[in-house]
């Protein structure tokens, strides 16, 4: 099993130059820019010439571009990306405290788009160009159409404004938003430590509309891929191979064919992870979630430049680092993979 | 008495949105215990589908008719429950593309293992042992058990198949091209083993392929089959030595031969008719060199010459020898 | 002189493995120190299995392979160090026909455009006559019925037949066939071998013919280089090699060829890993008469009567027949 | 081009993309000529502020008292507008990075493709919210935006169909005769390659309108026009989901479900049109 370990090895160092890519992208795009950042983040007309220079000075960007980009990749290496001009305290502290929500909002994502995605996706290559495949297709391809955000906001509308089920936004009530002293900041696992029946009930309604909501965006995607891979597994030689053995049609199906069909999945999963964290800057949004993706929609909108650089730079690593772990996976699932 | 197989006007019909074809459009042979039948045709023939219907492994768009008995029972109208029962437990089938019909996320052990725990109800372990082997059997190494198909090369691949096919020691083994993506030396490797095979196990088979010259090598008997009708059945010293029809005489006359340069290839000149529907009269007739009347009017039987030997055409006598 | 003087050719690959390759590169020798001339008029079979090397030496003659050593003389010119004009021109003289005719047909030209490519590449004001001469020359007549049509609108020996008029327009004086009736049925690939026969004797046109089937290699050449893990074994004469061999195993690939009627010496294994040849003769591993100094070096090559030559150290000491 | 025919013909699915996107882009050409009201004319009393449907509104009225039917209207023309030129750029840009990448191969590709790679695992959306906030909020820099975080797919998809192409036998065969790499390019590859650009294009139209619709939901959107995105986000900031006014933000939603419905449908059948391994039903013999 030597082979695994080099590869992962392998699979790390190439990791490197993507991330560096991505980092030197992020410090062009920021730098390079039509417009003065200084200036947009001022944001306003009637500024000094004078505030100006001083804030020019204070970030550093009076420096020479590549003076600016060392200092920058220093930067990024001790993951210190400086104070947060809204909240007054470090962009690393208010991601590190804002992550566990971003991460359970997203592997809610990630549970129900595997739930409604990968069943619905054999069951429609099994029962391939029967009606019922037809009606799931429409349902995966609906699922895409539908905008997300809209979809929030309907899900609102119904389950919490007009019949009252589930409350509309945040991830606790109101009544814990003072009592309540989290401890890993992952409410679920909070809920679960401090023994408290009532705030897991509290916390799980708060998640699942917006993890359902999350969810769907995907299943559109994953629900497809899986049809068709399903389809190209099910017309493989090895799986007629399979049926004549005289296996049962369910053991061909879980044993034989998904194994093989979750091979191309999971390579796309990684793909599926930037696009899950996309939707979630929408889900945070409709919901007002306390998570990474509305910090950054916030210090947009305050022109917080440490923030933006920092939660961007911040995201990409997250990315690149759980495509390293599909990638892995990947090679775990399908013995082809040479090391 | 004694056939193992014995099929009866085999049809099949494939319905596709666009067209109706009948691939196979009545065939009729046996199979004696211990023989190799040999299935030759050009592609497009029917005797991929005519295989595949007997083992009853076609799409649904297929459409089978016909009879056939398997050690006396007939399999075309078993209920597919009883059908499983019999499928790969008496009648195995070897497919073309043997790293294809493995799976690739499985060890090959596991693969051999798996009808052993089915149909004859072994623990997992003891069908492991079996399946060691049979790959011991089939001259690979039983370390091997825990490969997956990948590590294997091509020749020990379709031997793997084999063990496969042989794990329930069926009665029949259908083997479709089971060479042809191969070398040649691995194909000698494969037809000696399969010939060891049959010995051993008293297997019947079915060997299916394009290639005359190597059907001669296996075969006690060929039958060649142009488009869904078999043209004629013969031991096979005497469809060499004496054939009838005239596709069989142009297909042997086309054959490269080692030792012998010919100055010409025979060359049989058009196309094969469309399926969808067939013509009426004698499938071969637009490109035979001698027709007659009758030949187009009307599908000649497979009318029995000699001992084992029978060819369907209407001018054979005419015909002389070659 | 010979048209083609092919002095110690050696094709290499660079190999990727796995994610490595971004850190080192490794070479396969496909082609190792092979020689052979072709005179004018004459066709020249390169036989052996897959991996052999034979498609590489017939690419790496036509100086379309990367890292690629020794010398390619067509008519005294090193075609491997041709630039410019006169690479173009020496392509004008020597085409290729590939195995299969649905992959060496672009889908989305018509016949007229691909069988035309080449006069367009070249700079060829085309007239029609031109196109329809080739197409005739092909044997498919009438043309007209054929330029207006898709490759996919032709069945398979009527697209390699395109596939032969494209490489006839520019009337070239060398034509690489690599394995060029391979994928068609038995009866079309007998058209298209009666089809090069007579091209031959007409245009008086050399072929590289690349096969791995002993007995089209022996309808269609008058001299035969036998390859083996990239060396070549045995070569001479046609008739010469095929019907009396010396190489262990030339003899062995004649006697499982189907219908060769000798008795069979199946070796058994696979052909070893190229990136990992054996150290001296690179057969010695599976051949039957394998002693110890095989082991040491690799065989000269010896000239057993003139033009039949073989790399085996029993034929180095004519003790006896090995 | 017959196979594709051939697919919209037996796909209902197809058609019904076709006429939805026939019908959405006839009402982006005639809608302002059609339209009941001016979009930006607030009302005169108050009862027509945040008025539910009527006969006078068909689909209600905003906080000002704008008609939303005729939002809507406008609506469409500027969505579809931002949708196809993004699509355009996106598509261009991928087209000839991909192909560059597929057959130069060696460094040019490894590095093109590390780049598409470091693009892919940046969530696009937040790509182009930073692009656009630095930018300014007009409707070109949300073309552009869009346009350069959707090339990457189209990269992706034209440099593994180039690849195969690279590979096949007539290529070989073309420089066997001598030709060029342009020449092989644009005879060859391109032909090929261009059916799935093609059918890749309606795809990356119907992401391109969500990633509009998201940008707009953000407060991104050209505040100076209407498209579906920017009415939801009004109403979004109005709060009409706690008021109940389910007609504020339910038919701009409806038309981008309907127009990237309509579009996946087309690029679904001419995925199957152009993929056969998706196609169904063959025959064994």
């Amino acid at each position: 099993m030597g082979g695994i370990g080099k590869y992962i090895v392998q699979r790390v160092l190439l990791t490197i130059p993507m991330l560096f890519i991505l980092l030197t992208a992020v410090f062009l795009m920021l730098r390079l820019m039509p417009g003065d950042p200084v200036l947009a983040m001022l944001g306003g007309r009637n500024v000094s010439p004078e505030l100006i220079e001083q804030r020019r000075k204070e970030w550093g960007l009076d420096k020479p571009l590549h003076v600016q980009y060392l200092n920058y990749l220093a930067q990024v290496v001790r993951f210190d990306f400086g104070k947060s001009s809204r909240t007054g305290r470090p962009v690393l502290y208010e991601l590190r405290t804002r992550l566990p929500a971003t991460l359970e909002l997203a592997f809610g994502g990630i549970f129900f788009a595997a739930l409604f995605g990968i069943t619905t996706g054999i069951w429609a290559a099994v029962r391939a160009d029967k009606t019922s495949d037809h009606v799931v297709r429409l349902f995966h391809i609906g699922s895409f159409a539908i905008p997300i955000f809209w979809l929030g906001l309907m899900f609102q509308m119904v389950f919490a404004v007009q019949l009252d089920w589930l409350p509309v936004a945040k991830r606790v009530s109101g009544i814990y938003a003072y009592t309540f002293q989290p401890i890993t900041r992952f409410y679920f696992l909070d809920a679960i430590l401090l023994r408290d029946g009532k705030l897991l009930l509290d916390v799980f309604k708060h998640w699942i509309l917006p993890a359902v909501t999350l969810g769907i965006a995907l299943t559109g995607f994953l629900g497809r891929m899986t049809r068709a891979a399903m389809l190209e597994v099910l017309d493989a030689d090895y799986v007629t191979t399979a049926r004549s053995k005289g296996l049962a049609e369910r053991v061909v199906i879980l044993k034989h064919a998904l194994r093989n069909a979750l091979i191309p999945i999971v390579t796309v999963m990684g793909l599926q992870f930037a696009i899950l964290m996309g939707g979630a800057v929408l889900t945070e949004t409709v919901f007002s979630w306390p998570g990474i993706a509305g910090f950054l929609v916030r210090s947009l909108d305050a022109r917080d430049w440490n923030a933006i650089q920092g939660t961007i730079v911040f995201i990409g690593v997250f990315i690149a680092t759980v495509n390293l772990i599909v990638d892995i996976l990947y090679s775990i699932i399908d013995p082809r993979v040479r090391y | 008495m004694g056939e193992v197989l014995s099929v009866r006007d085999l049809r099949v019909v494939y319905r596709l949105p666009t067209a109706t074809v009948e691939a196979v459009g009545g065939v009729s042979f046996s199979l004696a215990p211990g023989e190799i039948l040999g299935l030759a045709g050009e592609s497009g023939c029917g005797k991929t589908s005519a295989a595949c219907a007997l083992m009853r492994i076609l799409p649904g768009t297929a459409e089978v008719r016909g009879e056939a008995f398997l050690e006396g029972t007939e399999i075309l109208g078993l209920p597919e429950d009883e059908m499983s029962k019999v499928r790969w437990r008496r009648i195995a089938m070897v497919f073309q593309n043997a790293q294809a019909a493995l799976n690739p996320t499985k060890t090959i052990g596991y693969q051999i293992a798996e009808p052993l725990q089915v149909h004859l109800g072994y623990s997992r372990r003891r069908a492991l042992q079996e399946a060691g082997t049979l790959l011991e059997r089939v001259r690979i190494d039983p370390k091997r058990l825990r490969d997956y198909p990948h590590q294997l090369s091509g020749g020990m691949r379709q031997r793997a198949v084999i063990a496969m096919a042989l794990a329930c020691r069926p009665a029949v083994l259908i083997a479709d091209e089971p060479t042809t993506a191969l070398d040649v030396m691995v194909q000698a490797q494969i037809i000696e083993l399969l010939k060891e095979l049959r010995d051993e196990y008293g297997l019947s088979l079915i060997y299916i392929s394009h290639d005359l010259m190597l059907l001669s090598e296996i075969c006690t008997r060929i039958a060649v089959m142009y488009a869904g009708l078999i043209a004629e059945v013969a031991p096979t010293g005497e469809l060499f030595r004496k054939p009838l029809h005239p596709y069989t005489r142009k297909l042997l006359g086309a054959v490269t031969k080692l030792g012998f340069r010919a100055q010409r290839l025979e060359t049989i000149p058009g196309s094969p008719p469309r399926l969808s529907p067939p013509p009426p009269g004698c499938r071969f007739a637009s490109r035979c060199h001698r027709t007659t009347e009758a030949c187009g009017r009307e599908v000649p039987g497979l009318e029995p010459v000699e001992e084992g030997h029978a060819v369907a055409c209407w001018n054979w006598r005419d015909d002389g020898a070659p | 002189m010979a048209l083609l003087e092919v002095k110690g050719l050696t094709v290499s690959y660079p190999v990727a493995v796995g994610l490595s390759a971004f850190i080192s590169r490794r070479f396969l020798v496909a082609v190792d120190r092979v020689s052979f001339s072709l005179p004018e008029g004459r066709t020249l079979a390169l036989v052996g299995e897959s991996g052999c090397g034979k498609s590489s030496t017939g690419l790496a003659v036509l100086g379309l392979l990367e890292h690629v050593g020794g010398e390619v003389l067509f008519r005294g010119k090193d075609v491997l160090r041709l630039r410019g004009k006169a690479l173009k021109e020496f392509r004008r003289r020597a085409q290729i026909v590939f195995q299969d005719p649905y992959e060496s047909l672009n889908p989305k030209m018509k016949v007229r455009a691909i069988v035309g490519e080449p006069l367009r590449i070249h700079g060829i004001r085309g007239d029609e006559g031109r196109l329809r001469r080739a197409l005739d020359l092909a044997g498919l007549s009438p043309p007209d019925y054929f330029l207006e049509k898709y490759p996919h609108e032709l069945s398979g020996g009527e697209r390699q037949r395109v596939a032969i008029a494209a490489a006839l327009i520019l009337d070239p004086e060398l034509l690489v066939l690599d394995e060029p009736v391979s994928n068609l049925d038995v009866s079309i690939k007998a058209g298209i071998m009666n089809l090069l026969r007579d091209l031959q004797e007409e245009l008086k046109l050399s072929y590289l013919f690349i096969t791995h089937d002993l007995a089209d290699s022996f309808f269609l050449s008058h001299e035969v280089a036998v390859m083996y893990l990239g060396v070549t074994v045995e070569q001479g004469e046609t008739e010469e090699v095929l019907l009396h061999p010396v190489h262990p195993y030339t003899k062995a690939l004649l006697s499982v060829a189907p219908g060769s009627g000798r008795e069979k010496v199946i070796l058994s294994g696979d052909v070893p890993d190229p990136l990992h040849p054996p150290p001296g003769c690179r057969f010695h591993p599976r051949c039957p008469a394998a002693e110890k100094r095989c082991v040491e070096a690799p065989p000269g090559e010896v000239e057993l009567s003139p033009g039949h030559s073989v790399r085996c150290v029993k034929a180095e000491s004519p003790r006896e027949e090995p | 081009m017959a196979e594709i025919r051939e697919a919209f013909r037996t796909s209902p699915f197809g058609k019904a993309g076709l006429v939805i996107v026939g019908i959405f882009a006839v009402l982006a050409i005639i809608g302002p000529y059609i339209a009941p009201y001016d979009p930006w004319k607030t009302a005169d009393q108050l009862e027509d502020i945040l008025a539910p449907p009527s006969w006078r509104h068909p689909l209600g009225t905003d906080e000002l008292g704008r008609d939303i039917l005729s939002q809507v209207i406008y609506g469409t023309r500027i969505t579809l507008i931002i949708g196809l030129s993004a699509a355009a750029i996106a598509v261009v840009v991928g087209t000839v990075v991909g192909v560059t990448a597929g057959y130069l191969g060696g460094p040019v590709d490894a590095v093109l493709m590390r780049f598409t790679d470091s693009f892919l695992s940046m969530p696009f959306i937040v790509l182009a919210i930073v692009i656009v906030s630095l930018m300014g909020r007009s409707l070109g820099n949300i073309i552009l935006a869009i346009g350069l975080v959707q090339w990457t797919q189209a990269a992706r998809i034209t440099r593994s169909q180039t690849l195969s192409i690279k590979e096949r036998v007539f290529v070989l065969r073309a420089r066997a005769l001598g030709a060029g790499p342009l020449y092989i390019m644009r005879r060859h590859i391109l032909p090929n390659v261009l059916p799935l650009v093609f059918a890749n294009m309606t795809l990356v139209t119907s992401l391109a309108i969500l990633s509009e619709a998201f940008l707009s939901f953000l407060g991104l959107g050209d505040p100076t026009k209407f498209s579906w995105g920017i009415i939801i986000r009004y109403a979004f900031e109005t709060g009409a989901v706690s008021i109940g006014a389910w007609w504020y933000f339910l038919p701009a939603g409806i038309c981008i479900m309907l127009v990237v419905l309509g579009f996946s449908f087309i690029s679904n059948t001419l995925d199957e049109a152009l993929n056969p391994k998706l196609r169904r039903g063959q025959v064994v013999i």
